[in-house]
């Protein structure tokens, strides 16, 4: 059986405006999670919204599981008000995650929110192999946040923002095509759609692989329902549909169409 | 009386239950994410994702949008094609006692009866005729919404099903005793109902309805009361027993639908948010029966004062 | 940009209005409730409560229950009949620049007719003819779902109305488009939709159907994916102007039902949980528009890409 | 204009496990407020549920007005979730509460929750005359609560309860039936409606006035919607409806039909 209840909050913490992070207990029943796998969160008691909202793990350790969420709308504003203490209804852990063993050097591009589960990824590649080569980009529309965590966790840090001049200015795909040369074995990337459609192709050219974790509208969250999807590549010319919370949300660059 | 042991068993009119709970075609997969999170036994039987003929890559774009109490999908039948579910999952939903209800979809007549003929002769126990689907050779329009396809459609596949026979019903209809009268008339063993309400979105920031195919699906809490009020329009109507179903989520829900008449009741959107509402549900009426002192659920059902 | 006046001035075929936001009858008495709470210039248009030729009581028993993102009501057409109204509220409301729509129900298509010719001599500026009463005659179906009543109705009501005519249509039908070409074709000047959607909920502990009259009308955010279905579709199918409504309550909902086609929007349940929404709509339409540089909202109307 | 808006909660109590105070600031827009009159309050910010729950004044000040609140559903549940110096949209006051002047001696019913609007009347009677003689009888169900408030507002209390046994067991009508031979100059009555409908016969055949503040489903809350109605006498035989909400909540025993 698979994990789904409530759960107490141990801790709470603001990040800026809009972000924050919710730390929870882990439950004994969740034997093993995944950077990358994500949780399935009931955000209100009362039925509305009425569908759970997918949820990164942005960290976890054998006690403890983290998220680390930004407000966007009325569920994420419900997460908001949870203080420490109160008890949560969580689901998971779903998907498959990222897939890592002991690469020595690695890329990560994180956009918005999605550096969460980034966050997460290099936390456990670090507490396995202290020695790994980490070069993080990270994207933001406004101001950036988390900065000195990833400095902490990387060895190389490039930050662009598209609205803060103390950053500089642009665009992932600007720091990564400046060093898309170098010899990383894996590269993880989480973000908005469109900025996993702009890495993909130059990544793909330079026959990097990468571990892109998606995105996509949920309702079941484990497979059951089909309403979320990747379009995957078959065959040479084919596509085939498989489901963004169950076969992924983690899918390889090499593999993935996208459209729109 | 706590202890003495309620009889839950119902029977569709040749489809036996153990009990009243079952999931809706389409929410459930072939019941194996969800074997994860509650005992497929405590159903009384499972009604799979919707089967076509030939396998179904499903439609393109974005397939789900949130509304106020519910949802609006746009699946499209995505589905592996009835053989695979033959090969590969008849046998994984036949370690559990839930029973297998196959929801059958053909793009034309001929389909669906191929389909039926199919099944009858595979280890199934009852066959769901969702006449819900559009059907080309009407502009579109569902099976179900017209009356003269309904009969005949009904009439050619219980030919070919030689099995407990399921007809669901689309609710997008004016008057839905008179298509269950027809349903009824041409042999179905039983009636489900209701398929999802015709519904749109339209994305204010695009300016584009959310889904390629402009309308989909509403399932959920919202439509609750309007399947509620058709599920006791038909159980007034026919003799046959009715499978009710439209956003039943609790346990209250639950029991108005079959103090409506409905014999059997469907759970669909509802397991989304809570993986294990069928066990809740369940629990829910025993307690209710104790409670209000029926020992037999079949006392139960449709017993409006 | 943030100062340039927006134009906000809709035609719905010779009814003008100086915005957008009506409210929906029934949902909004005839004003004087809610002119405490807002200002009623702000309304481009009231629907009062539905009209009869004689004033009626309206339905005994409980009246409303409450479902989820939703309500359902049977007040069962409770006013003080069309001379009160003309005698006692026409000047009210005609301190106001909001239009009056006067919303005429018949038990028969005669008192339509009686009351269209009453109303066409008086100081209102629109008639709306509510087609989804329950026709006796008709075994109780309501006239709107019957395509060769409507067009009796609305051919014989359009013969005594001398005002500008709107055609409320009711949403329980199997073919929204066929009723609305009817509609369009008897010479209707606009078709407002969507009305209630049929539906019923029980009292599980008093084992009975909570609405004395079994089923009622089903209105709120609930119904709104069903309502901006039919409005998109209405509007596809007919040229003359939507007067759009069903759940709107709030600037996206509004907006959405904009994209779709309607030239004007109505609001009704919303008004219940804030007595402000129309006013709060308006503002934030005028802010989509300035974001999206729309300089007259009937750039805004049907404009999907 | 009438007032509608967020008021900050000024203080919170918990007088049971299911019944608790809340006490808000009275905005300044709000001119005067009568005991028996109601506010209909929004009790989540994210719609659901979608109508506001009628709930009456159990006391106010120039500066401060107070909600005696039972929890039994979502509604209820989510207004015992606010807490101090949050806000909360209030929408009144509404209805035309109780007629009151210069009695001197009263008889005052209350059962349940519909004590409530009753100890705001007492306070506000005492407030304006401290001779004023004050017969109380409460009912409850179970466990009696607010005893000692009522003490001290009272010449007389009776307190009843179905299961208490404590208290005298039964219903209002019994102790009722036993004083009501005095010269009360009115009576003052709230409670589920098989308790009003169970005195008011009483009531009535002793010839004695009663003003009854009672309940009904409500939507709009300011008598635009018809969808609450009491059913008055009219003439001989008839009956009018009137609006719960606008034309009541109260209303005088001798007016109002009980069906069903
Ligand atoms: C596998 C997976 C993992 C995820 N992990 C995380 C995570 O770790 N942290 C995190 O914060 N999020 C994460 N998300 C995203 C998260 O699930 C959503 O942000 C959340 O579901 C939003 O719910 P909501 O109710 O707050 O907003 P909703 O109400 O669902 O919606 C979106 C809001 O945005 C507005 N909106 C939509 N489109 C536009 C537009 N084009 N322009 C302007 N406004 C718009 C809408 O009006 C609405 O208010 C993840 C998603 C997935 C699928
Ligand atoms: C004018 C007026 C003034 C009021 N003043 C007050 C006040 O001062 N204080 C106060 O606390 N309340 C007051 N009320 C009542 C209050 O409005 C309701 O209690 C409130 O609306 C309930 O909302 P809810 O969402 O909590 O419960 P809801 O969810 O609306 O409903 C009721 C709950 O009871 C259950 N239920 C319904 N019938 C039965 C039954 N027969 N047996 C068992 N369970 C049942 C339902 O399942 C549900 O859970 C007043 C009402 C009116 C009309
Ligand atoms: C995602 C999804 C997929 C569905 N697929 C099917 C299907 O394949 N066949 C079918 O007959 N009904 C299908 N339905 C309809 C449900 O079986 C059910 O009739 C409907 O959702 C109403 O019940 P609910 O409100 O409990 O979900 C689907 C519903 C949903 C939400
Ligand atoms: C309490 C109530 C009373 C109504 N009475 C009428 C009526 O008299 N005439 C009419 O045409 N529509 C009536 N309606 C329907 C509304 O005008 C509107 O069509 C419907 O409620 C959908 O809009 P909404 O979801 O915004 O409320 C009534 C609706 C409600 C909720
Ligand atoms: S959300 Fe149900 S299959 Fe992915
Ligand atoms: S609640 Fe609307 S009239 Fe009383």
């Amino acid at each position: 059986m698979k994990f789904q209840g409530l759960v107490r909050i141990i801790s709470k913490k603001e990040i800026n405006d809009e972000v924050f992070t919710l730390c929870v207990e882990r439950p004994k029943a969740i034997e093993s999670i995944k950077a990358g796998q994500f949780f399935n969160i009931k955000t209100s008691a009362y039925g509305s919204p009425m569908l759970r909202r997918p949820i990164s793990v942005s960290g976890y350790d054998k006690d403890s599981i983290e998220f680390t969420i930004k407000v966007i709308g009325d569920g994420t504003k419900q997460l908001h008000q949870y203080e420490v203490d109160e008890k949560i209804d969580i689901m998971g852990p779903l998907g498959n995650g990222f897939e890592y063993s002991n690469e020595q050097e690695i890329l990560v591009i994180g956009g918005g929110i999605g550096i969460a589960p980034v966050k997460g990824l290099l936390e456990v590649l670090k507490r396995e192999n202290p020695n790994i080569k980490v070069t993080t980009i990270l994207g933001f529309k406004d101001e950036p946040y988390l900065e000195e965590t990833f400095n902490a966790l990387s060895d190389t840090l490039k930050i662009v923002s598209e609205t803060d001049s103390r950053y500089e200015k642009g665009f992932v795909t600007e720091p990564l095509k400046s060093i898309i040369w170098k010899p990383f074995q894996m590269t993880y990337a989480c973000g908005p759609t469109p900025m996993l459609k702009a890495i993909t192709p130059v990544l793909n050219a330079a026959k990097m692989p990468v571990q892109l974790l998606m995105e996509e509208k949920m309702a079941c969250g484990i497979g059951a329902c089909l309403v979320c999807t990747c379009k995957i590549k078959e065959g040479d010319f084919g596509y085939k549909h498989q489901r963004m919370c169950k076969d992924g949300p983690m899918f390889y660059g090499s593999e993935v169409i996208f459209d729109a | 009386m706590h202890n003495q042991s309620l009889k839950l068993g119902v029977d569709l009119n040749g489809l036996t239950l153990h009990n009243p709970i079952t999931v809706a075609s389409g929410t459930f997969g072939f019941g194996r994410e969800y074997s994860e999170y509650i005992d497929l036994n405590q159903i009384g039987a499972i009604s799979v994702k919707g089967l076509t003929l030939e396998p179904r890559s499903g439609n393109e774009g974005i397939r789900i949008v949130e509304t106020p109490m519910g949802m609006l999908n746009s699946v499209g039948l995505q589905n592996p094609g009835v053989h695979a579910f033959i090969k590969e999952e008849i046998p994984f939903l036949r370690q559990y006692q839930t029973k297998i209800i196959a929801n059958i979809n053909g793009n034309n007549i001929e389909e669906y009866c191929e389909m039926a003929q199919i099944l009858s002769n595979e280890d199934v126990d009852s066959l769901e005729l969702n006449i819900s689907c559009p059907n080309v050779k009407n502009g579109g329009l569902a099976f179900g919404t017209n009356p003269e396809v309904v009969k005949e459609v009904v009439s050619k596949v219980r030919k070919h099903a030689k099995k407990h026979l399921i007809v669901k019903l689309s609710p997008n209809v004016t008057d839905i005793k008179a298509i269950a009268k027809i349903v009824e008339q041409e042999g179905a063993d039983c009636i489900a109902l209701i398929n999802t309400l015709s519904g749109m979105a339209i994305d204010i920031y695009k300016r584009k309805p959310v889904l390629n195919r402009i309308s989909g699906g509403l399932s959920g809490p919202a439509v609750k009361p309007v399947a509620l009020r058709m599920v006791y329009d038909v159980a007034q109507t026919v003799k046959i027993p009715v499978l009710g179903m439209g956003g039943i989520s609790n346990t209250a829900d639950a029991i108005e639908f079959l103090l409506a008449g409905a014999t059997a009741l469907a759970i669909g959107t509802a397991n989304f948010a809570n993986p294990k509402v069928t066990a809740e549900i369940l629990n829910g009426i025993e307690t209710y029966m104790r409670t209000y002192q029926y020992d037999d659920i079949n006392q139960l059902i449709g017993d409006l004062r």
